[in-house]
């Protein structure tokens, strides 16, 4: 046949539970129980608390600059609920924190590595976690790797890869995408819409209609869902992990979302957001909606929700205070982590603190001569010059 | 003369190069209705439109290699690159394309483009938010690299870099982008490439050094006993250098110290010691020290001014030098 | 509603002429005129005389390392066919030697390259096209520039880019793309699928079906060609370049071929190519059904073959002859065109030949007190040692 | 002992150390199958099957970061990337991501990648396949780098490389891929990083090389009276460097010159002046000399043997040096 065509794709969207707290229950069948619902909100509301509190930390000076997570909670948990602890592995993007405290890194490291701080950026031996990279895009290269090394040693793990809407246009996305692909390892690419990178919009970012529609390209299979319902978020990320642990290779989820706040406390999104588009999205936010839902099944109530808001409010007061009094770090950690062991060079600078030569071996000071040129350098300099 | 920052001199030079030349265009991650990160180009998007002041997809690469394309079909683009650690993906479209495409068509097609990039350390940012890669684009034939300090030569040096037939990366220190005003007069000028500053004379020890690690040793030389005579030499073009300043002054005094926020290993700091040392070798009285930054990663910013040469370790190597 | 299908996609494949020289009809209106096709042929008849006789050249070591273009010369011809000269610009690929040919670039030029000599390289003023890039994918980010400056300026022109499978693999493919659709510039990317990269078939090159759904992540228009039919080629490319032209944008076009060659003569395909792959394919190349074609038509007879393949044969040894014969470079070519006008660090250079300072400045030589260490020195020495 | 050419003896290497660990994987473009371009890896994919010897998509962006990722995950990759010139895409997962992965994460994660990169020229390769981009990774902390310019070396140092617990770059000069044979014993022998090799002891002048410049060098000296006595040293890591070889020999001798094939300016000839320098200033006779390519872009081939430094500039040099 001369003209014909030779490749079709349909693109699903999924929400489950609407704005409203409306619960799809066929839809939701199978996915989350109440008991889950109701831990998953919690989580959201703690983080949440966590965020506020952190960008208060930097507004009164004792943080650098933050990325809030405000609005993406539920893309974390529900993502989350859907790995096996202690078996599958994230690679989380930088502003993924609800995801690293999900994954079981302590609170405190997230400030501690806003704060400037590395010690924050230690992964705790048993946490199957990569630590957030500020080159966006980078670690999409890294999740489908450490997916590789799974499916070589045949571990039945999986590795779930977070990223931006942003981080779609780098190289690394592309790459890490098609070596996913084409090697079928077990890994889950979960990208947060949230309509912004920075200052530039979705529409900037893409021509294309969709994000999801960039898994076609490698032949990834591929959904859209709604990034404030953690039963879409749950369900599409059950399918895409069974999928990986069952050898069917990467699967791809664009959840729509949405930052409640400015990209980072560093920005100004009053300078770019086009009026009223925050009040529709904080309509469509994650948090209010669950609750929703939990009030309408009676799972949830007023004094439950103080409680619950008294003890977040504790609870990161509690990981402020071990940031906050951290000892200072050691002029030495510089040199303690660049290598396995110290190069000599290293060893030196690490001993001396200093780079200069002279400064390296101060033994050398007041060996040379006088200053004051005697004639024989005299008369080199002279021939020198001429 | 208004005073201006040096954000305000860099934004000046944009305006007034766009205003002139058509063909002048600023791409980048949020420079457009947003301004820049560090607001560097501010007003241009609502002055010259989102045709001339273009806010890109997240992509360095991107970034870079249409550039070179804009600039081989005749704009002059001026793209930015948000933090020094971006540099990254866009280092091989720089170094094997922009870098090239002169030398590979003989002359028949060029590449005059300038990649704007804050650089170093010192502000508290997050990692690969504070590096200093400049070697790497020194060590490039084919690009030229320059690193201002003040508002003054950043405005000349900037113009200088849009109207060069060649690609020019132009390195801004962000900790420098607001930390004092000077005088910088409101018409054109261009500062040449490959001319360093003399900031101060002295006799005893030439310092050479440049972008923000200036005023480290400006800091430094005010820690020294009046009776050292220190001449300052800030460089503000890396590529190509200024030998004739370096070797002049380094004749006259017999030592050198100098001084960079990268790395020591393969430094721009060698390159500048072996040129003292070709060209000064009977007047040396002192081995030429490296104050750098130490061999390892930048660290995380709890400990970057323990990381970054500052005027104890400057002063220091300057005594030690003296006293050698 | 929850669950709905939010994207949709078809990629058709056209093909006008078949392997056995049959014409669609209907589906070639408006194609190309008999006059055209006759053209296109001998050019290509001329390219593939070109082709046998570089390799040859390499074989009896007169250049290096050349990539022969055999049997992907329609997709040039054909579409070369679709611009128009002296207005539209070619940015193309390392093996598309064909399409340099048809941008008028004197043939001797393309020997001179891959003889490695930098004259072979240089664009004569009046054509517009960039040179071919020995480094796969990067020009895909070139093309996009340089439609966007026409655009920009408002000119009527479109710029066409090409490059292989493989190429698609590669960030600045992902990012040329990107910057393309998101700026809506007058761009036509046109791949060479000739089914390998090196010897990376196109199987471990991607996991998606087609090479043409690539452009589906990025919202562009999109098409599978059969390469080898110049009909198919000039009618897709001839919808592309309108579309670009009239502000529509880019377009893709993946145009099925086959490397008839191996890759390089540095390299020997039958360590990797399956058997009776290359037989098959050589069943389905462009030159025989062309003229299978013309000869139905009786457009062409074996006399005009004959005396075709001795104008080639001549022509093609006068460009070797001139390629060949040109003076050696200069050392001094070397440093002329690395910057529009010489720093003084290469002046010196340049002028002594030198790096060593010398060497650049012989004068030094013997101005320095005799190689014997006198007192002090040996003072110093003894010092420094202690 | 077998007498082998430097492919054979990488090959060896590769092979012996899949036999060896498991965990070990050789990936990149045409390393299968096809058994690499170089015929590198001929063999490995016969040996060890598509699971351990794997060709990969045309992305050295993604062949580096899947590698990263790999060796977080607990493997030892040992990628190839084709060409010199072709590290430019894969540049920013090394610098910014392998480099960092240990001290990012406080030794938590590590990254333990070993890169082999055919280097340099002199082969009549086509552009971007002659580069020599070693000094851009020695200014990277973090990575290690090493250049083998002799079978035994590469073998023993390729061994050390994959045993690293740290990501290295291992680059292996093509010009000296078949160009001899040497004996390397068929057991595993590992060479430490840091330390140089004393090719020819000598009293007048230091020589100091590494890579394919090597020959040169040696070519150099047979150009030169019998009475000039040349100490010639071949670098083989260039980081860490072995600063105590190189200052012992030219404190006895007070002279050096250094050669490579990268350009001057701000390449790693500068880095050993420097050291040089500052570690022998008292013994220093003359200047350090840099002997190196041109301050240019690689030519095409034609114009190669002038561009890069030959017999007859380092002898030059030399005698220069030891007339000043
Ligand atoms: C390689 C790189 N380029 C630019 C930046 C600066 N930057 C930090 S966050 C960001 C936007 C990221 O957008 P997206 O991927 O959508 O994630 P989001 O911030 O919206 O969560 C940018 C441009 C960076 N960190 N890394
Ligand atoms: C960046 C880069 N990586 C690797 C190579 C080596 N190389 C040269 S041609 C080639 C295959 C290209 O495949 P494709 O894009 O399909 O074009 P084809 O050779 O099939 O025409 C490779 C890997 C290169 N030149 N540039
Ligand atoms: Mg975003
Ligand atoms: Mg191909």
């Amino acid at each position: 046949m001369p003209k014909r065509v030779i490749y079709q794709a349909s693109i699903e969207y999924l929400q489950i539970l609407d704005e409203e707290g409306n619960l799809d229950v066929p839809l939701a069948e199978g996915t989350l129980s109440d008991d889950q619902v109701r831990h998953l909100y919690q989580q959201m509301v703690i983080y949440r608390h966590f965020d506020d509190t952190a960008f208060k930390l930097q507004r009164s000076g004792r943080m650098g600059t933050f990325p809030q997570n405000k609005g993406q909670e539920a893309v974390a948990v529900a993502s989350a609920a859907a790995l096996t602890r202690g078996v599958d592995y994230v690679v989380p993007f930088y502003r993924d924190n609800a995801m690293l405290f999900e994954m079981g890194l302590p609170m405190h490291q997230v400030l501690l590595h806003w704060m400037g701080d590395e010690r924050g950026n230690e992964v705790p031996k048993n946490l199957s976690l990569s630590m957030s990279n500020l080159m966006i895009g980078a670690q999409v290269l890294h999740g489908p790797g450490i997916a590789w090394a799974f499916k070589l040693r045949k571990e039945p793990r999986v590795v779930l890869t977070t990223f931006g809407d942003g981080a779609t246009s780098e190289g690394d996305f592309h790459a890490g995408m098609n070596f996913a692909a084409v090697f079928k390892v077990p890994c889950v690419f979960t990208c947060y819409n949230n309509q912004y990178a920075i200052s530039v919009p979705r529409s900037r970012q893409t021509a294309s209609e969709t994000f999801a529609q960039k898994a076609l390209a490698y032949g990834i299979p591929t959904i859209q869902v709604d990034g404030n319902d953690i039963f879409a978020v749950y369900k599409s990320h059950k399918d895409a992990v069974e999928r990986a642990r069952g050898g069917g290779g990467p699967s791809f989820i664009e959840a729509v979302t949405y930052r409640l706040t400015d990209h980072t406390t560093a920005d100004d999104a009053r300078r770019y957001r086009p009026e009223g588009e925050l009040e529709e999205a904080l309509k469509r936010e994650p948090l209010v909606r669950t609750r929703k839902y939990l009030e309408k099944k009676k799972l949830w109530d007023a004094p439950q929700q103080a409680a619950l808001e008294e003890r977040a409010k504790k609870l990161i007061r509690e990981v402020v205070d071990t940031a906050i009094n951290i000892e200072t770090p050691q002029t030495s950690d510089l040199f303690d982590y660049v290598y396995q062991s110290l190069p000599p060079h290293l060893r030196v600078q690490r001993e001396t603190l200093r780079t200069d030569s002279i400064g390296q071996n101060p033994s050398q000071i007041g060996l040379q001569v006088p200053k004051e040129p005697d004639g024989a350098e005299l008369g080199r300099e002279r021939l020198a010059h001429s | 003369m208004p005073k201006l920052d040096l954000v305000e001199a860099i934004n000046l030079a944009l305006t007034q190069e766009m205003e002139r030349d058509e063909r002048v265009i600023v791409l980048g991650e949020d420079v457009g209705l947003n301004g820049g990160v560090f607001r560097v180009t501010a007003g241009l998007y609502k002055r010259f439109g989102d045709d001339r002041c273009i806010d890109t997809p997240l992509s360095e690469q991107g970034i870079a290699g249409v550039s070179v394309g804009l600039a081989m079909g005749g704009m002059r683009p001026v793209a930015e690159i948000q933090f020094d650690g971006f540099l990254g993906p866009a280092y091989d479209q720089l170094t094997n394309q922009a870098a090239r495409c002169r030398s590979r068509t003989r002359g028949s097609l060029s590449c005059p483009m300038t990649v704007r990039v804050p650089v170093g350390g010192g502000i508290h940012a997050p990692e690969l938010h504070s590096t200093s890669p400049e070697a790497h684009y020194v060590h490039t034939p084919g690009l030229k690299v320059v690193m201002p300090s003040r508002p003054y030569d950043a405005k000349g040096l900037l113009i200088s870099a849009i109207r060069d037939p060649d690609p020019v990366i132009f390195f801004e220190p962000k900790r420098v982008y607001r930390s004092f005003k000077e005088e910088v007069p409101e018409e054109e000028y261009t500062i040449p490439f490959g001319k360093a500053n003399v900031l101060a004379e002295g006799t005893d020890i030439t310092v050479i050094t440049f972008g923000a690690s200036v005023f480290q040793c400006l800091e430094a030389i005010d820690l020294l006993p009046e009776s050292m005579s220190v001449e300052l030499i800030d460089l503000r073009s890396l590529s190509p250098l200024d030998e004739q300043t370096i070797t002049e002054s380094v004749r006259k005094t017999g030592r050198a110290v100098v001084v960079h926020e990268a790395p020591k290993l393969a430094g721009l700091a060698s390159e500048i010691s072996s040129i003292i040392q070709e060209n000064c070798f009977l007047y040396l009285q002192a081995p030429v020290q490296r104050v750098t930054a130490y061999d390892v990663v930048m660290p995380y910013y709890k400990l970057e001014l323990e990381y970054l040469p500052n005027a104890e370790r400057i002063s220091a190597a300057i005594r030690d030098c003296l006293a050698y």
